[in-house]
Order: structure tokens, then C-alpha cells, then sequence
């Protein structure tokens, strides 16, 4: 789970880690008293979760509250990659504290190496897997067992690596050591400050924060939970959450219902082989019920451009007369639903073939056939 | 012989009384595995498909001598109930259950390295010794006894794999799902390491996926350490980047995670990979001769 | 470190614990005040640093809040065991309250296993060292991984040991994992409830709370070092610990000053082995300082039974000029010294005897040979 | 030969700017150990009799190729001091430091063994090779180099016992105090399974105390494993039950735990139990002939 900028550093402020003071906004007179009562200037942020709000013009530095006031003007209602912007953050920016270094810190779990793996690296505002990916040496890595957590020495380690002057390492070790313990109290998949900036006074402090949360973890943490901003999400996104359902829009023609991630990819890749273009990405997970399927096909045929739809089940925990069920249901209470070719295999085979053969459904056993059909049907060809 | 199941694999199904424990106890059972009790707590003295129900994994072990634990229990009890099949004295925990917190994985998996128990999953299918066991939620009548080892991040994609292998003729050793999740039991090195000492396996296929590099990591083990023939599948080569598709294995995390450098890596080694799940057997069949 | 049975209490309830309402008095005033506030019968609880009140006379049911003053005032400066009774505990007993069934839940640390040991008995209210030597088997005990921590099968398989009703087990598995969670926050080295009962009601409750922690980690408890009872040791005790020295007194009437744990028993046991008999256990412990040489003979010297001191040093970490000049400003100091008898040998040996034949003592170098000597000493013999 | 340390050994002081560290340091280079490196956060660059010190234990791995780490930092930093040796490259770690919280000693323990690091102590003495290497807080002066293994719980008591060693004439190929926490690193069993394997041992001292079971365990340990002659002394005959004597370990805490009792199982598995340190010598001698 995602959450907002200003949820993360309230988050941050909740663990000891210093970040400079913001008021959530909601109209422009709202962005306009908060920047008065600051009395100084201040950015005014969009909240959304996607990156590169800055470019898109989602943040925008104000001098004055009339400022402020036209700058949230700006932003609210602003449409940022397909979010529309509702809330702005107003972050203090008093000139005198300069800023004299950006430097980046990040914990996320190392899954080869069953750790936690925290990263600092002197470069801080920018694009860190561009960081990664192009200069891997600059930044350095410190890997935290489970068991032990984080250690004085290792914050000691990751400190001295941004900085040489002793209270700004004392500083940045305090920080580094709060924000493991956020990850590891609040479940994290990912913590990070960039930038970590120091300012002239000696202080350090994190200018932004992005937390990302373990889904699997949440029904410990409620107050967690309690962040989720349902805004950030489509309709469809929402349909899918309901039903446990993983579903990534694309842009091809042929709809996709799949049970299992790996097969769901693998369907998307043989469509693509033979020459066709996947319309999404879409896993009807494990233990699936004709409930799921149902909103499955709502959610593949509400996209328009969707020719066919190709079902491919190879049954597990999944069954597939729950597959057939649920099928029959979405084709009796959904209309305009494009033509659909079916693929069963495995558990309960035999009679979710004799269900749907009662409705004059005649399914596949072999999904390259099923997919090359699909692509056919797509192209106009026959069911 | 096979790897980690067979004849003498004594089952319990943690969670019995489910929907799905109480389904796939019964699927396993049919199949021929030896589904020796049941647990759930509150629920000792009754049975399921003739199987008994215990309270505890301790009374079901003591009274019916099980060694391996499946898990369907729903994931905010399966952490309790891995560690509870551990100290009880199982040695195989094979955990179906998905949604399971990572943080809690991490001190798991040291745990059972400590008491030298070895899991399976969780998030996973399970797996199969065609012929001998089946533990999991696998579809068994596709199986077939046979001398190639399978072995896979994701289940239904195993499974598919499995049938394509079985209509050219191919049986399984073992074919076992390692699961999709971030911090897993049983890797792919171990699967590959059990079947390169396991004399009924004389070729493997591991089935990959975008996300993390459990491939290259295999890649470079096969290269030193197996000396049979292997033979791979790399899923997800439309995904498109940054997406997450389904479960937490499948992200594209950044550089080298991509199904193109999976493919290459392989390569590099000598392991062919298939475009097709179709054109395994083929890729097999020229390498067993 | 040992706290009182109020405070463990207080400590049960802070970890949800459930005990019955209980407050403490210092004067027999405030017993009847808080027994008229309960409006229900009490017990009246010496709150002393040992057990086997209850035999002592420490315990007392009172019916009225004018029993309840009485009690405490005959309570309130009783000697028991030697520590003088300056605080009662006042512990509500609502005759409605009937108990069902005594057990006893005890956490302790198994150093053999490396694992917290939790154990649970049937048999509550009674010493349970003798269950365990007598009937070991009436003791049912689990082991719990330190990074993993209590799981909810242990608590679950504790409960039901004691307890058949499926709600006593439930409430029980509760207790006993948070009773695991103070042990572990708290730092402490053994957390009994002893006797756990049920009541006709159904509710299991706490009715005794035994807590002690461990020392070396009090330093990141302030909350657990603020409930030490300055009250509960001697004059010794304190100069003991101020000094970070091991003093225990005994019955003989050779005074023992020795380096190291193992090395100050064996020196008891020579004695013993040549018919003396040793005045205490003291180990002055590793980094020796001259100060803490004087205050261990201050201590040893303070027991009128002793006729000889025998000090035996080995030097290590222990130097033993620091050894030597401690024992000429304790020569100098204190008045009415016993005749003392040096053993040295190891580190800084040479400067020591320097220091030593400079005020014309001469050390010996072997231990039995000294021993020998303090018992012929302590006799009447000549120095 | 000798056990864990020797003329290979390369030694890192942390704490050594310390007044026991700082004293330790010069004893033991004055003894001949490897004194290559010493550790203080903030002190780098300065020198303790020579000895380079470093902000980091895996700067002076780096820079000088230190493999052992003695201990001497106060208890609230020891922990800290132990994982930064461990997670530094470093192979044993002798701690002196006394007073390290008990439960922050359970969670080390695993985490060293998962990373196959020995631990010496904590509140130890150390040990030494004689004419080898001596790591640790003993007088060098007063052992000699020979062929009998010491193995004790009390600092002060191996010394006692080494002294009248040598006054017969044995010579010690390791002594080692193991420390009297309820937690250690190296214990008994560990000790003795190297002096069995050790060529130059021909002999084993073991001094136990009252309180815990370590003892009875090393002597079932014994009759299992060792061929090598093993003799015993056990201080603590007259601690009256019940009381604190010292440290931790010295704490009777229930049946089976007085010295009595640890005499009587030595003495059923054929380990004589000398009555007095001047005696062991005497049973050395008809034991090795």
C-alpha cells in the first residue's frame, strides 16, 4: 500500500526523524492560511502517488499566502498521470535555513539475502535507480538481519558514508537507526528520505518521505489501513480490490482472464508471439468463486477496445466449474460482451465442460490454440 | 525415488476444516498420498473423509507418526502454525496459504535453518512425486511418473508446463511450485541441488519469471554444480515495466530483472529457454537424445 | 534486581494482566482508608523481599476496614527475616470471588537451552522449587526462541494444561503471552504468577505477581530502577554495590577478600578443607581500584566473629598494586582491624610486594599455605 | 598446535583507548601477541604503544588483516562491539566485558552461528597459547607451554589451577576461561571437542562451579567423545543454597546443581574430581603415566 507524502511524514515526525512543517490543504484558501500562520514561504505539493509530480507541475514554491493561495489554485483539480490532484501539501520553507547538501537514504528488504538492505548515497534529489543503475558505486549498502535489527555501528557506518562532521553524523545515525524501527513497527516494503538535506546550521532533516507498506501486513495496522486514500485508485482498481483480483490495463485488443500471475504472463507473452496485443493483465488468484469471474469479465469488457476475451484456467486450487459458474452469470447479467473463447484444464475439468456445454459453450483444452483463435476473433474472424 | 516426497511421506493438513484444507485433503487422499490426520484447533474427535482431526500438530505427530504438514490455514494464524508444525517435529512444511507478512518470513526462515526443517511456499502450490505423493493443491491426474524434475515459481504455469511435458511423453520425478513471494523456503538451487543427486531425475526444467534474480543466481549454480541436462521458461516477457502483475515476485525491480536478461543469463550458460512452453519437450528431447 | 509484589502488580496491570485492586499503606490509617474504599473484605500484605511472610505473620485477612487498621499496625514494623516491614499491601477480597482452582505460571531464562523456559503446574500456592524436586513430571514446560518469541500454540498449549473450559484456556493463553511480553520489554530474569486461580465466575486472574530483573539490563529501564527499595538491603549491601562487590556473610570467622567468583569459593572451601570455617563470600570482582579494596575491608572487618582476614588475590584484569595500596589505606583508616593475612600473585605481583614489605607486611604466594595460616591466626596463633 | 588462537593470530582491541583496554593491550603485546590493530570510534589515526587505532573494526580488517577481536568497551556498547567484529570479518571474539543483558546474549548467540563466528565469553578472562598468543586479561607470566588443556569457568581459579600446573612441571598447550554468564559463546563441550582434536593436548583440566548443568553435561560429553585423560576440581563445596556467590553462574538454583552433585556425576563417568587445586597435578600424573 501507497500512502501520501504528508502521511509519511507525519509517520516520520511519529518516529523522531526531522522534517520541516506542513499542513494539508484542500482549497486555495486553506493553502492560503497556512502559509500565513508559517509566515514564511513555502512549496506548495500535490498529493498524489505517482513520481514526477515536479515536472508535471504539481509543486510550486510561494513567497506569499497569495501566492500560495494561486499556486494551490493551479494544482487542485490537476489531472497528474491519471490522478486527479485534490489535496495539497504546504511545507514551510524559511530562507534562512540553506540548504548545504542532498544526500539520499532508503531501506527496502533484500530478498536473495533474506535482510533488510539500507542504502545511502551522497547524490540525494534524484532518481535513485537511475543512481543504481548507471553508478551502482555510489551508493552503499548495509544489509540488517531480522533477528538483530539495525545496530549502532551500522548507523554509525551509513552516517559517516554522507557525512564527516561528527554532530551531523550523530544526526543522521539517529535518523537512520528511526527509520528502521518505522520499517520493521509498521510493516514498510519500503522507507526512504530523498533528499536527506543538511542546512547551514548544522541540522539535518528529511525533506520528503516515502513509505510504502506490506500489504500482506496491514490487518496489524489499522491506523495504516486508516491512510488508504480511495481517490488513488480507478473504479476499476477498486472492482478488482474487492474481489482480490490483480488487474493491470494494457494497451491491446484481446482481454485476459487467467488464474495464477505466472500463467496470466505467460498468456499475455504466447498472444504477443503469435502476433496479437494483450488488452491486460488480469489474475483471478487462487481460490477463485464465480463472484470473481463475474467482476473479472466486467472489468476486461468495460474496456472498449477489447475484441475478444480469452479465459485460459488451468485449475489448481482454482476450479474450474467455479470458472464456468461465474462465466454463465457474467454472460447472463453483462451486456455487450465481446465475443469469448474459453481454455480449461485441471481441477473439476470435466464439469465445468458439461456446464458449459449445457449453454453451448464448447471450451479448449490447449491455450496456444486458444490464444491464436482469440487473436482471429479479435481480427474480426469467427468465434 | 523422487525429492522431498514420496511412499513414506506421512501427511497432516493444517487447517482441515477450511474450504480449501478439507477440499484438498480429500484431492490428496484420492490421489494416493498418505493423509495420516488433520488439525484444527477445538475441533480434535471429528474426521474428515475418514481422516482424524487433532487440536494440536504435537498430538496428530504422537499419534499418528505424520512428518509433513500442509498448510491452508488463513494468513494471519499460518506463521503460528509453520512454527507450530516445526516444533512438533515435522521435517517438510509445505505452505499453501498466501498473504503471509514478509517481516514474519524473515525470522521464520532462520528458525527452521535452526531446527533444520524445510519449507515449501509459502504462497505456493505445493508439489508432486507422480506415483508416490502428491502435497499440495496441484492437479494430479496431469502428472505423470517420469525422469524429469520440474520446478517453478508459479503454479498453474507448472502446470501447463506439466502437461505439454506429458503429451510428449515425459513423465515427472518430482514437479514442485517454490512460490512467488519475496522471501521463500525452498529455492530454486535447493530444488536444482535434490534433483541433481536424486537418481530417477535425469533432466530438470525451471520455469521463471520477471522479478528478482533467483534466475541468474540458479544460472550460475547450474553452470558449477549440475550436470544434467536443464532446460528453462522465462515468464512475463510483455509485462511492462514497473507493473506490478499479480504476486510480489513478479515486479520489475529495477536493472537485470527483466525477462530479456533472465534468458540471456540462462544463455550464457548453456540453458536453452523456450519461447514456447510447447517447445520444452523439444529442448529436452535434444539434450536426453 | 527484586521489586515488591505491589509493583509487580502494578506491572501485570500495565501489561493487561488482570490482578484484583490492591493499594499500598504505610500507616494502619491508610489500610482502613483504602479497606473502606473497597467496601469488601481484604488481605493486609507485608511487603518484604523474601518469602514465607505468610508463616511469619506478614499476611493478614481483615473482614472490616477496623481489622484492616489493626492488622496493618501490628504488620507495620514487624521483623521478618530480618527486614523490617515499612509498607503494607492492601489487596481487595470479595467474598463473591470464590476461587475454583490454584495453578501456577512461571518464565525463567534456560541457559542450557538458550531459550526463555515457560512453565505451567497444576498446583498453584505452593512452593513450587519443591514440585519441581519431587514430582518434576507435575511441571509442564515450554521452550521459547528468543528471536521468535512466545507464538500463540505455546500460550494455546500452556493454557490447556491447565485448564479444560475454552474460555478459561483462552483468557489463560493471553495471560501467559503477555506475561512473555513484560518478561521480554522489561528485562526480567524470572516472572511468576503463583497462585494463577479461576474464580466460580469463570475469570482467571493473578493473584500473586513475583518479578525480578535482570541487573545488567536495568540500565535502559529507569522505570524498573526507580521501584529498587533502598529499605530491602543492609548497610552492607548498599556499600557492597556501591563498590560493585559480591559480599555475602556467613556464620565462620575468617574473613575472605578475593579475587573472582570461582576463586573466592574455593578459598572458602580450603578453609573448610583444613578445619576452618570462612565469614563470607566476598569477590571484589575484575578492574580492582584501592577504594574498593578499603570498602571490602570496612565490610569483612564489620563482622565482630572475625578473627583474621585472609586476603587472596590472583592478579588478571586485578592488579595487584591497586590491591596493595587499598589494603595500606584500609590499615590506615580503620580502626580495629583483625589480623590480616596477603596472598598475591599475577599481575603488578612485584610492585605489590614492594608496596607491601615497604609497611613491613610480607605476602605469601601460596593459597593453601595462606589459608592454613588464617585459620592458625584466627585460633589465637601468632601473625 | 593449541586451540583457537596461535602464532596466526591477528589481534584488534576494541575499546582500546579504555583503562583496561589500554593496560590489556600493552600485556599482551608485551607477551607476544599479534597486537595489530586497536578500535575507538573517533580516536582513528591515533596509537596505543604503537598499536594503530581505527574508527571501525572493518577499517582495521582492512588495512592491518586482524582475524581475532578482544572486547574490552563498556557493557552498553559490548553488544554493539561484538555484531561490528562479526559483521567485520572477524573469526573469534574473545569479550571481557562484564554486565551484557542477558537477552541481548540469546539473539547474538544465533546470529553468530549463523554467521560461523566463535565467541569467547562475555566476562571472561580470554585465553592463552603459551609462547603462542595470549588473548585476554591472564598473566601470561605464570603459564608454560606443554601438553594439558585448561578449561575453566573463573578466570582467577584457571590461574590458581595453571600455577600449580606449572609448579609440577605441566606446561598448558590453551587455557581458557569460558566465563560465568548465563549465556556464553564457547562452552565445556566446545572446549573440549578442540583439545580431543589437538595433537599437542595430551591432557584435559576442567573446573566447574556451582549453579546450572554445564558441568554434567560435559561429563556425559566425555564419556561419549574424549579419549584424552580429563581431570576436574568444582569450587563452590561450601555456598550455602540459595545465596548470589558473584556472578551469575554461580547461583544454585535447584536440584542438581550443587557441587556435590557435579563431583558425583564426574566421578561415575571415571573423571576424577580433585579435592584441592595442589591435588590435580598428582592425578595428572597417574593418569598420563
Amino acid at each position: 500500500m501507497k500512502i501520501h507524502e504528508y502521511q509519511a511524514r507525519k509517520l516520520f515526525s511519529r518516529f523522531d526523524i526531522p522534517v520541516l512543517p506542513g499542513e494539508i490543504a484542500t482549497t486555495a484558501e486553506e493553502a492560503e492560511e497556512i502559509t500565513t500562520k508559517f509566515k514564511v514561504p513555502v512549496y506548495v505539493k500535490a498529493q498524489v502517488h505517482v513520481g514526477g509530480r515536479g515536472k508535471a507541475g504539481g509543486i510550486k514554491f510561494a513567497e506569499t499566502p497569495e501566492q500560495a493561495k494561486e499556486a494551490a489554485k493551479s494544482i487542485l483539480g490537476m489531472d497528474i498521470k491519471g490522478y486527479k490532484v485534490s489535496k495539497v501539501y504546504v511545507v514551510a520553507n524559511d530562507p534562512k535555513l540553506i540548504v548545504t547538501s542532498e544526500s539520499y537514504l532508503g531501506l527496502i528488504l533484500d530478498r536473495g539475502k533474506k535482510a533488510y538492505c539500507f542504502m545511502a548515497c551522497a547524490e540525494g534529489g534524484v532518481e535513485i535507480e537511475e543512481v543504481a543503475r548507471k553508478t551502482p558505486d555510489k551508493i552503499f549498502k548495509i544489509w540488517i538481519d531480522a533477528a538483530v535489527g539495525m545496530m549502532p555501528f551500522q548507523a554509525r557506518k551509513l552516517a559517516k558514508f554522507l557525512y564527516k562532521d561528527p554532530s551531523m553524523v550523530k544526526q543522521a545515525s539517529q535518523i537512520a537507526a528511526n527509520l528502521f524501527k518505522l520499517f520493521r513497527c509498521l510493516d514498510a516494503s519500503l522507507a526512504e528520505i530523498n533528499p536527506l538535506v543538511t542546512f547551514k546550521t548544522g541540522a539535518v532533516c528529511a525533506l520528503d518521505a516515502k513509505i510504502n507498506f506490506d500489504d500482506n501486513a496491514l490487518f496489524r495496522h489499522s491506523d495504516i489501513t486508516e491512510m488508504y486514500d480511495p481517490e488513488m485508485e480507478t473504479d476499476n482498481d477498486r472492482k478488482a480490490k474487492e474481489m482480490n483480483l490483480s488487474f493491470v490495463p494494457m494497451e491491446g485488443n484481446i482481454g485476459c482472464i487467467v488464474n495464477g500471475a505466472g500463467l496470466a504472463m505467460t498468456t499475455m507473452d504466447v498472444i504477443k508471439y503469435y502476433g496479437g496485443e494483450p488488452a491486460n493483465f488480469l489474475d483471478v488468484g487462487g481460490s477463485s468463486s464465480p463472484e470473481k469471474v463475474k467482476t473479472a469479465m466486467e472489468l476486461v469488457s468495460s474496456d472498449k477496445n477489447v475484441k475478444s476475451i480469452l479465459i485460459n484456467i488451468f485449475g489448481g486450487i482454482t476450479r474450474c466449474d467455479d470458472i464456468a459458474k461465474g462465466l454463465l452469470i457474467a454472460l447472463e447479467t453483462l451486456k455487450d460482451i465481446p465475443p469469448v473463447i474459453v481454455r480449461l484444464t485441471g481441477t473439476n475439468e470435466k464439469i465445468a465442460r458439461e456446464i458449459l456445454l449445457q449453454k453451448g459453450f464448447n471450451a479448449l483444452s490447449n491455450m496456444e490454440e486458444a490464444a491464436k483463435h482469440a487473436i482471429k476473433v479479435a481480427e474480426g474472424g469467427a468465434l | 525415488m523422487s525429492i522431498f516426497i514420496d511412499k513414506k511421506t506421512r501427511l497432516v493438513v493444517q487447517g482441515i476444516t477450511g474450504r480449501d484444507g478439507a477440499f484438498h485433503a480429500k484431492q490428496m487422499l484420492d490421489y494416493g498420498t498418505n493423509v495420516a490426520a488433520g488439525v484444527t484447533p477445538g475441533k480434535a474427535g471429528q474426521n474428515i473423509e475418514g481422516i482424524p482431526i487433532f487440536d494440536s500438530v504435537e498430538d496428530a505427530v504422537k499419534i499418528t507418526g505424520v512428518n509433513t504438514s500442509v498448510i491452508f490455514v488463513p494468513p494471519a494464524f499460518a506463521i503460528d502454525a509453520m512454527y507450530e508444525a516445526a516444533d512438533s517435529g515435522i521435517s517438510l512444511i509445505v505452505c499453501i496459504t498466501e498473504g503471509i507478512p514478509t517481516q514474519d518470513m524473515l525470522i521464520l526462515h532462520d528458525y527452521l535453518k535452526k531446527k533444520n526443517v524445510r519449507l515449501i511456499g509459502p504462497n505456493c502450490p505445493g508439489l508432486i512425486s507422480p506415483g508416490k505423493s502428491k502435497v499440495g493443491i496441484l492437479p494430479g491426474h496431469i502428472h505423470r511418473e517420469g525422469n524429469i524434475g520440474v520446478v517453478s515459481r508459479s503454479g498453474t504455469l507448472s502446470y501447463e508446463v506439466v502437461y505439454s511435458l506429458v503429451l510428449a511423453g515425459y513423465g515427472q520425478s518430482t514437479s514442485i511450485g517454490i512460490g512467488g513471494d519475496p522471501v521463500i523456503g525452498t529455492n530454486f538451487i535447493d530444488a536444482l541441488s535434490h534433483f541433481q543427486k536424486d537418481p530417477e531425475t535425469d533432466a530438470i526444467v525451471l520455469i521463471g519469471e520477471i522479478g528478482g534474480n533467483d534466475e541468474q543466481e540458479s544460472a550460475d549454480y547450474i553452470q558449477e554444480n549440475i550436470s544434467k541436462p536443464v532446460v528453462s521458461f522465462i515468464a512475463g516477457k510483455t509485462a511492462p515495466p514497473g507493473k506490478r502483475m499479480g504476486h510480489a515476485g513478479a515486479i520489475i525491480t529495477g536493472g537485470g530483472t527483466t525477462a530479456k536478461d533472465k534468458i540471456e543469463k540462462f544463455e550464457s550458460v548453456g540453458v536453452p529457454v523456450a519461447t514456447l512452453i510447447s517447445k520444452i519437450p523439444g529442448l529436452l528431447k535434444e539434450r536426453l537424445g
